[in-house]
């Protein structure tokens, strides 16, 4: 059972520890909107297990200038991949 | 504003909406009770009061009017488990014990949302 | 509700709320308690998480009448009447809060985020808010 | 596969109710079904239909409710939270003498047991706020 958990806020607001304290090791991380400001940042990367695979949604990096910045770890996705990750999971879990 | 009607009790002018509720809460009491249970064709007797009672204490303390099932175990836990049962509910408050029940209580009417 | 005929499905989905919101300053708790307890009044199998500032949400002692509203924590008395008997509340969100188990409402059970996670992944549909 | 999409956001406040919308279209066009909208919340204002929209931004409720339309889909407006929002089909401006509706037709005003019926009838539920 994985699961596809979704984060759409900007690292000041503390949703990706919430969201990391509950996930399981096999899950999924997918930022979206304000949760793309994660996908450059190396400390917020590093909170997440190696074993998580990580996302960010491609239109909403590409509108705030972080899809040539974000680090290797991060899978740029457009929706249509984003509406397949959320087939692929068992679930979705939305933090916003 | 919601068309209303007006019911006449003890000489006092009370407003109810056009599917039978008190317009304003505060205007109940046992005999506006008495004759909202009459517009259902009902007759109150002691055990139709102890759960009018009973609902009245609960929406003071909660706020909310309760749904059938909440209604059966409040009646379960504060009556005893004989009368705390749909059917016992059913054959005192005619339809849905819950909306009937709350209606002649004074409760609030419900906002369709369960 | 609708029945669709070629849509064989269980009539009981496991549900796990997770009520991350403080009361009052906006409706969040408020929409995940109606979503709640009309998921018991259509005989789902609920789980209640308090999480984050939803713990604020348990403390004893709530009147909201000075604010205009209903107090949130008067309604959340009736879980158990409408059947939702598997509450938690998150411990660390409590201790991060100050705020020991003496000061919540009765009937919550404490537990750690490795018991969230495992209420996450046995859920069917996950509601967090 | 079914998907059904649970939207608390009101348009234009926030990016989420334009994600969902992207979302929904995504879906559809990759030949999932989507078995129901649940605006709940905020998000019912994304029904409305007295709105009017600069000429060179979109328009979000009509996007909606376009969408909705060709592609006949059950979307469900929440009750509670619409009237209090003043979202209204014509139903409910009849039965609350309020006049006119002020919600697209495409959309139908009930309550939270359609909620629970997407939940029960859907392989994913996804949730935007």
């Amino acid at each position: 059972m994985s699961c596809l958990h979704t984060v759409n806020r900007s690292p000041d607001s503390k949703l990706l520890e919430s969201c990391l304290r509950v996930i399981n090791a096999d899950d999924a991380i997918l930022f979206i909107e304000d949760g793309v400001y994660h996908c450059a940042s190396k400390i917020s990367l590093q909170a997440i297990v190696e074993t998580v695979k990580v996302y960010g949604l491609r239109e909403d990096m590409l509108a705030r200038a972080t899809l040539s910045t974000a680090l290797d770890r991060v899978e740029p996705v457009d929706t249509s991949r984003f509406v397949e990750l959320c087939s692929e999971h068992d679930k979705v879990v939305s933090w916003f | 504003m919601t068309s209303t009607s007006f019911i006449e009790i003890n000489g006092r002018e009370i407003a109810l909406d056009k599917d039978g509720y008190l317009v304003q809460l505060a205007d109940w009491d046992e005999d506006v009770a008495t004759s909202l249970a009459s517009e259902e064709q009902i007759t109150l007797d002691p055990a139709h009061w102890e759960v009018i009672n009973l609902l009245r204490v609960f929406y003071n303390r909660h706020q909310m009017s309760p749904a059938n099932r909440a209604l059966v175990n409040l009646v379960k836990r504060d009556l005893g488990p004989d009368k705390g049962k749909s059917i016992y509910l059913m054959k005192l408050f005619r339809g849905s014990p819950a909306k009937t029940a709350s209606k002649i209580s004074g409760l609030p009417k419900p906002e369709n949302c369960l | 509700m609708t029945e669709n005929a070629n849509t064989a499905k269980p009539a009981k989905s496991r549900i796990t709320f997770i009520s991350r919101s403080a009361p009052y300053g906006n409706n969040r708790a408020n929409l995940c308690l109606d979503m709640a307890l009309a998921s018991a009044v259509f005989e789902q199998d609920v789980n209640y998480v308090f999480l984050d500032d939803g713990v604020y949400q348990l403390l004893k002692g709530q009147d909201a009448a000075a604010i205009q509203s209903k107090t949130l924590g008067n309604a959340l008395e009736t879980l158990a009447l409408y059947g939702i008997e598997n509450v938690y509340a998150d411990q660390q969100s409590l201790k991060k809060r100050g705020i020991n188990r003496a000061e919540l409402l009765p009937g919550m059970q404490l537990i750690d985020s490795d018991a969230v996670a495992k209420l996450i992944e046995s859920a069917d549909t996950v509601f967090n808010l | 596969m079914k998907f059904s999409i649970v939207i608390y956001a009101a348009p234009y406040s926030s990016e989420s109710a334009a994600t969902a919308l992207r979302f929904a279209r995504s879906l559809i066009e990759q030949g999932h079904e989507l078995y129901r909208l649940f605006f709940f919340g905020d998000g019912v204002h994304n029904a409305s239909k007295l709105t009017v929209v600069a000429q060179d931004e979109i328009n979000l409720q009509q996007q909606w409710s376009e969408l909705i339309e060709q592609h006949d889909i059950d979307s469900v407006i929440c009750v509670s939270s619409a009237l209090r929002r003043g979202v209204l089909d014509q139903t409910e401006a009849d039965r609350h003498e309020l006049g006119s509706a002020s919600a697209y037709e495409s959309s139908e005003v009930a309550g939270l047991g359609q909620l629970i019926d997407a939940t029960l009838h859907s392989d994913r539920v996804v949730n935007f706020g």
